[in-house]
C-alpha cells in the first residue's frame, strides 16, 4: 500500500475529492495547513505596524491506497488540483507498512 | 430652553456643583423633571455600556488570544471595585465640599441622600450612580497601555489607589468646584478628567513597566477584529450618554452635545480612512474603529462649545493628530503603549481640551471672557493635567513595586498568557 | 417627588395595579408624562436586550460549540411565541381583574385600550410591552437548566403552556392584586416572579430531564468565554430598565433602585472575585461574569426597598450564597443544573426575596408593619414560589412527556449536537 | 394625550414637516418638553446602533470569513461619510423647503439653527441627528445585495451619491412635505423611504455588479451565526428607536408604535419557524433571525396605524410573503442578491406599505380619507419607489463603472477575499 | 522504529490516549482533521440553500515506537476505539528512518 | 528523498523557518497540533469544574529534501528549536517513495 500526501489549494478540495471518487477512492482524510514556499505572502498593516504573512493556506490531504491504484490516484489529484499557478502544491507519496480499520480489524488492502 | 452653558461660567461643572451645593435650599430649580431623569438614568446606562462590553471587546480584541480573558477581567473588576469605591468614599472625594483639591467625607455611604435628594433636576442619586459610571470606565481606559503584561493582582490595587488618589481629585478640581473650576477650565464631559488623565497616566505605566516580551521583534496583531468593531460601536452608541448626558437635563445643549459628538465621530472616521488610504495605499478597519475612538475622545471636551462646523474641525484635527501618534510617533519612539491608550486618549484628550476654546461658539463662550482668555486656561488646565496625572501615577506604581515585588508575570507566565497564568481559563474552546 | 414605595402598601405592585383598575375614571393620577413615557420605552428595550441578545449570548456562550445555536433558537423562540401570547392571553390572564390566583379574558387581544388608555402616568401600551419583556425572558431563563439535551419541539411547547400556567398566575398574585399582594408581599421587580419562579422550574426540569451523557465524566467547558462576558454585561446594562424601569416612573424611587441595582452588582463582583481568589487560589473570569447576575438577581426584589448601604450587603450575601450553591452544594449533590439556573436565579431570588425585609429602609416599610412582620411575609412569600412553581412545571413536564415521548433527543443526535440535529446547522464555518 | 395621527393628515411626515416649516414662529407647540427631548435622544442613540453595530454584525456573520471585515468596513464608513454628509448638505436637501422633489440649501452646514431652536417639541438639532441616523443606515443596507464582490473605492463612491441623489429627494417627497406626502402616502418610520428604497436600489445594484464567483455552484454559508443573531437582536432593540422614535414624542402614539414593533416582530419569528418546519423539516437560527428583521421591516411603515391585533396580521403576512422569496423565488430566479436585502427590505417594506392601509385602524385613517382611496395612495407610492430608486441607481452605476472601470475586485482578489485585497488584515490570527 | 497513525473520532480521544499510556507510550501528537469515507455526512440549511457536508470530524493521532511495541500499540488503539460503527477509523503503519530529541539531540529509540 | 516531521514549540516557528531557509529549503508546510508528553499541562477552572488540560499547542512541521540534505536540515531543525526545556519536541524521519509538483508535474528532486 501508498500513501499519498497532497499539499493543495483550499478551493481545489472539492474537485479533488471528486475526482478521487472518481478513480475509486472510498476515503480520505484530509487537515488544514498552511504553507510556506514559492508562492509569495502578502503583508497586513494593524495601526502602523506591517506584518508579513509568509504562510498560506493549504489542504492536507492523505490518502492511502493499493499498490496499483497509486499512479491513477497520484495522476488524478495532479490533473484536478492543477491551476498553472505558483503554489499549487505538491503531492509526495509513501510506503505503508500496514492498514488497521478499526471497526471490523481488517487488515492491509482490505482495510483502505 | 434653559441654556445651562451660557449662563454658568465654566459650563457643567458649576452648574453641576451649584445644583449640588444648593441641594437642600428650595429654589426655583430644585423642581425634579422626569424628563430630565428618564435622559440620566439613560445616559447612566450607556456610559456603564461603554465599559461593559464595549471597552472590554475593543481593548480585548485588540490583544492576543491568550490574553483576552485577563482585559475583560480587569473591566469587570473595575465595574466591581470602581463601583463600591465610588459608592463608599469616591463620590464624596469628588464631589464633596472639601478644599480646591478634593473633597471631603461629608457624603461617604451617601447617608446625607434621601430619594427626595435633588441634584438640579434630577435625583441626586442618579448624578452619583451617572459619575460613578466616569469612575469605573477612567480607569480601564489604562488598562491598554499595559496590556498583556500585568498581574491581576497588581491592577487591582493600582487602580483602586487610583481612583482615589488621581480621578477623584481630578474630578473635584474640575467639576466639583476645585482649582481648575476655578481658573475658568471648560471640560464638559470629560477631556482632562478622564482622557487626559488616563491617558497620560497609561503612558507612565507603560513606560514603568516596560513593554511585552518580544516587542517590535514579534507581530502582535489583533486576534479578533469583529470583537474590536463591536467594540468601537457601542462606545459610540455609549457616549451619547457620556456626552449629552454631561449636560444633566434633556435640552438643547444637551442636543447640541449629541450632534456634535455624532458629527465629530463621523469626520474622524472619513478623515482617518482617507488619510490612511493616501499614505498606506490602503484603509483598515483597525484604523476606522481607532478613529472613531479618537474622535469620540477629542468631542469630549468641546461637545458643546462648538457647532456642527466646529464639530466637523474637531473631528478633522483629532483625527489627524492622532493617526500620526499612533502610526508615525509611537512606532519611531519604540514605547510599548500596547493598544495606544495614549496616542488616542492622552493626545486626542489635549486636542479636545484646546479644540474647545480654539472653536469655541459665540454662545459658548463665558460671559465676560476673550477667547485668547479662555485658550490660555486650557493650556494651563491641559498643562496641569498632563503633569499632575503621570506623576502622581508613578509614585503609585514605585511604592506597588515595593510591596508585590513585580507587577508583571514571570516571563513564562508572559509567553504562557494572562489567561492561563492569572486566571486558570481558556477564552475558546473547541469541546469534542 | 411621589414616592410610590411608602404610599402604597406593599410597593410598586399595587400601585400597578391600582392605576390599571383605575384607568377609564379620571383622576389626578390619569396624566400622560412624557418623561416617564422615555424611561419606560427605554426599560423596555433594555428589557427585550436583556434576552436577546443579553442572555442568548451567556447561556450560548457557556455550552459546547456543537450546541450554541440551540441555545440561541431557544431564545429567539421565545421573543417570538411569549411576545404573541403575551399580547393575545398573557397580559389579561396576569392583569385582569380575575381572582385571587389569576386574572380573567377581560384584556384578551388588548381590545379594551386604545393609544389614549393610560396605566398611570404612562400609556397602558407602554406597560403592556415593559411586562410583555418581562414574560418573554423568564421562561428563557430556564434554558440554562436543561442546556444541551432538549428538543425544540417540547420546549416550545413548554414554556408556551408555562408561561400561561405558571408565570400569569404567579404575576397576577404578586403584581396583579392577587393573593401575595393581599399577604403584603414586596418583590418590586420579580425576585419571586422572575427568578424564584424560573430557578425553581428549571431545577425540576433539569431533575425530570435527567443529567447530560457524559455529565460528571466528561469535561464541558464553555465554549467561548467572552460571548459569556458579552452577555452578562448587557444584561447588567439591560437591568437597569429591569429594576428602575420597575417604578414606571422616571423619579426619585426609580433613582434608589437604579444605584441600589448598580450597587449591589459591583459588590457581588467584588466579593466573588475575592472568596474565588481564597477559596481556589485564582478568580477567574466566568466566575466574575456569574457573580454579576447573581448580584443582579439578589437586588431585584430590594432594589426600591433599601438604601445603598443595604444594597452592599444584599449584593455581599447574594455573592456568598451563590458561591456556595454554584462552587460547592452543586458539585457535591451531583444534578446537571448545567448553567446554574438554580444556583444563581432561584437561590439569589430567594435571598434578594428576603434581603428586602433584612435590610428594608425606613421609609421603604410599608405603614403599620414591622420589619419582623415583613419577614415573615417574605419568607412565607418565598415558600409559596418555592412549591407553587415546580410541582406546576413537573404536572406539565409529566404531560408532555405523555405527549412526545421523549423530551429528548436520541443519545446519538446528543452526542452529533443539537445545532445539527435539531436544526442542520452549524455555529461556525471556516469556508474556503 | 396629543394624538399626532388623527390630526395630521397623512401622519407624521407632515406633522414633522409642519414644526419645522413652523419654527421660528411663536406657536402653542413651541415649548420644548425635556420628556420627548429624553426619548428622541434615546432612539437616535438605538437608530446608530442598529448599524453599528446591528447591522454590520448581522451582515458581516453573513458572508465568509474572507469578507467580513469588508463588510465592517462598509457600514463604518456609512457611518463616517452620511454622518458628515447629512449635516453639510443632505439634511437640507431632505427637509429644506424646496420644491415637490427636494428640498434646497437653505439648511446647509445647520447654519439656521442654534441649541434653542425647536422641531416640535424637542431641539431641532436632536431632529437631525434622528433623521442623520436614517442617513447613515439605509445606505448600509444595500450593502448585502453585492456584499463580498464591490472594492472599497467605488462603493464609498456609490453611497455618497446615492445619498444626495436618491435618498434625500425621497426622504423630502415622503417627509419633507414633496409629493408623495401631498398625495397623502402615509409611510410612519420608512417603509418606503429607507427600506423598499434601499431593497429596491439592492437588486438593481446585483443584477448590475453580476453574481459572485462560485454562485449556484459552491456553498457560501454564513461564517458565524452567534455573530449574525446578535446582529439581529440589536437591530431589533434598535428598532423601538426607529420605529416609535418617528412619533417624534413620547406619548400614546409612541406606545402603540413600539407595540406594534414588538408583537409584528414576535409574530414574524413564529410564523417563519413554524412555516419552515413545515416546509423543511426544521427550523432554523438563521431563518428566525431573518424572520426577525422581515417582521421589522413590515411593521415599519404601519407601526402607528394599526391596533396589535393588525400588528399580527403585519407579521404574520410580512414574515409568509419574505418567507417565499428568500427561500423560494430567489433560488429559482437565480439572480445573486446576495444576503438577501431584496427579499427582505424590498418585499417586506412593500408589503408593509400596503398593510399600512389594508389593516389601518379607524383612529389612523386620516379625516375625509376611506380605506380603499388610502390603498390606492399606498399602492401608488410603493410603485413610485420601485422605479425611482432602482433606475437612479442604474444611472448612478453606469456612471461610476466608467469613472472606475471596474466595480468588482479582480477574480484573483476576490478568490482570495475583500479583506486582504481592499484592507490588508484578517478578521481572526490565533497567535502564536 | 515504527510511526502508528490513526484516524480517530474526536470523542474517543481520551480513552485512547489512556489505553496508550497503560501500553507504555509516554508522547504522542493529534491534529484536527476531516475525513471522507463510508460514513454519511449530513446536510445543513441556509435559507433555502442546501449545504452537504462530507467531511466529518476525525482526530489524527500520531505515534512513534519501537518496532517491539508496534503490535501492542496498534491493538490498544484498534480496541480503545472501537464502538462497532461506520466510521470508527483507520490505523496506518510506517516505517521510520530516524527520530530526534530536539532538546538533548538523543537519536532513535531512546529519543521517544 | 526523506520527509522530515518536527514537532515544535510554537514560538519556535519563525526562527526555524529561518534557518530552514538559511539550509536552503525553499518549501515547508505546517499545521497545528496538540502534543501530549513528559511536559505538563495545567489545570483550568470552571465554576468549580476542575479541567486538566493534558494535551499542548505544538506546531508541527513537514519538509520533504533530498537526500543529501536531510541530515544538515535535522540539525538545522533541533539547532533553532531547541530551548532546552521539556517539550522541545522531536523530529522523525521517512522515506519519501516520490514526488509530484502539482503545476508542473516535475518529479522526484526537481519536485520539491
Ligand atoms: N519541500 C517541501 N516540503 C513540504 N512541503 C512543501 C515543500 N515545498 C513546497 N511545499 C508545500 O507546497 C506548497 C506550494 O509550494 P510553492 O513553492 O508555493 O509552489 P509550487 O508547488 O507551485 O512550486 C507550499 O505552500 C508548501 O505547503
Ligand atoms: N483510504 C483512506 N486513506 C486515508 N484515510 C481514510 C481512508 N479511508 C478512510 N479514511 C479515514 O477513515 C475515516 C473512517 O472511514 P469510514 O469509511 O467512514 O469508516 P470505516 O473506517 O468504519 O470503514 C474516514 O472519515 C477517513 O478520515
Ligand atoms: N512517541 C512520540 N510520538 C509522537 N509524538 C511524540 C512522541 N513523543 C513526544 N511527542 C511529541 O513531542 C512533544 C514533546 O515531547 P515531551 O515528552 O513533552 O518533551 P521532550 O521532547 O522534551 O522530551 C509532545 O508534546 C508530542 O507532541
Amino acid at each position: 500500500m501508498k500513501k499519498i500526501e497532497a499539499i493543495i489549494k483550499p478551493f481545489k478540495l472539492d474537485e479533488v475529492r471528486e475526482a478521487l471518487s472518481a478513480a475509486g477512492v472510498s476515503g480520505l482524510t484530509v487537515s488544514e495547513s498552511k504553507g510556506f514556499g514559492r508562492q509569495k505572502g502578502h503583508t497586513e498593516h494593524y495601526r502602523g505596524a506591517e506584518y508579513q504573512v509568509d504562510f498560506l493556506p493549504k489542504i492536507r490531504l492523505e490518502v492511502v491506497v493499493r499498490d496499483d491504484q497509486a499512479d491513477a490516484i497520484v495522476a488524478a489529484i495532479a490533473e484536478a488540483a492543477n491551476t498553472q499557478k505558483i503554489g499549487d502544491g505538491k503531492i509526495f507519496v509513501f510506503e505503508v507498512s500496514d492498514a488497521i480499520r478499526i471497526r471490523t480489524g481488517e487488515r492491509g488492502d482490505a482495510a483502505i | 430652553m434653559r441654556n445651562r452653558i451660557s449662563t454658568a461660567g465654566a459650563g457643567r461643572l458649576v452648574a453641576a456643583a451649584a445644583a449640588l451645593f444648593a441641594a437642600g435650599t428650595a429654589s426655583a430649580e430644585d423642581v425634579l423633571s422626569a424628563g430630565d431623569t428618564a435622559w440620566m438614568m439613560t445616559s447612566t446606562a450607556l456610559v456603564l455600556m461603554m465599559t461593559l462590553p464595549g471597552l472590554a471587546l475593543f481593548y480585548g480584541g485588540l490583544v492576543r488570544t491568550k490574553n483576552v480573558l485577563s482585559i475583560l477581567m480587569q473591566c469587570l473588576i473595575s465595574a466591581g471595585m470602581m463601583g463600591v469605591l465610588w459608592v463608599v468614599v469616591g463620590y464624596s472625594l469628588a464631589f464633596g465640599d472639601g478644599n480646591a483639591f478634593v473633597g471631603d467625607f461629608s457624603k461617604v455611604m451617601l447617608n446625607h441622600a434621601t430619594p427626595d435628594t435633588l441634584a438640579g433636576t434630577i435625583p441626586e442619586y442618579v448624578f452619583v450612580m451617572f459619575q460613578g459610571m466616569f469612575a469605573i470606565i477612567t480607569p480601564a481606559l489604562m488598562i491598554g497601555a499595559f496590556a498583556e503584561r500585568m498581574r491581576f493582582g497588581p491592577y487591582l490595587a493600582f487602580i483602586t489607589i487610583w481612583l482615589v488618589a488621581v480621578y477623584c481629585p481630578l474630578a473635584h478640581m474640575v467639576w466639583g468646584g476645585g482649582i481648575l473650576s476655578s481658573w475658568g477650565a471648560i471640560d464638559f464631559a470629560g477631556g482632562l478628567v478622564v482622557h487626559m488623565s488616563s491617558g497620560f497616566s497609561a503612558m507612565a505605566a507603560a513606560l514603568f513597566l516596560g513593554p511585552r516580551a518580544g516587542h517590535g521583534k514579534q507581530p502582535m496583531p489583533p486576534h479578533n477584529l469583529p470583537m474590536v468593531v463591536i467594540g468601537a460601536s457601542l462606545l459610540w452608541v455609549g457616549w451619547f450618554g457620556f456626552n449629552a448626558g454631561s449636560e444633566l437635563a434633556a435640552d438643547g445643549t444637551a442636543g447640541l452635545a449629541f450632534l456634535t459628538t455624532s458629527t465629530a465621530t463621523s469626520t474622524a472616521v472619513l478623515t482617518w480612512v482617507l488619510v490612511e488610504w493616501l499614505h498606506q495605499g490602503k484603509s483598515t478597519v483597525l484604523g476606522a474603529a481607532t478613529a472613531a475612538v479618537a474622535g469620540l475622545v477629542s468631542i469630549t471636551p468641546a461637545c458643546a462649545s462648538v457647532t456642527p462646523g466646529g464639530a466637523i474641525l474637531v473631528g478633522f484635527g483629532g483625527a489627524l493628530i492622532c493617526y500620526v501618534f499612533v502610526m508615525i510617533v509611537k512606532p519611531k519612539a519604540g514605547y510599548d503603549d500596547s493598544l495606544d491608550v495614549f496616542g488616542v486618549h492622552g493626545i486626542g484628550g489635549a486636542w479636545g481640551a484646546l479644540a474647545t476654546a480654539l472653536f469655541i461658539a459665540p454662545f459658548a463662550l463665558p460671559e465676560g471672557m476673550t477667547q485668547g482668555g479662555q485658550i490660555l486656561i486650557q493650556l494651563k488646565s491641559i498643562g496641569f493635567t498632563a503633569l499632575f496625572a503621570p506623576v502622581a501615577t508613578l509614585v503609585i506604581l514605585v511604592a506597588l513595586r515595593a510591596v508585590f515585588g513585580s507587577l508583571r508575570p514571570t516571563e513564562e507566565d508572559e509567553a504562557l498568557g494572562l489567561d492561563q497564568s492569572e486566571h486558570s481559563e481558556s477564552a475558546y474552546i473547541e469541546a469534542a
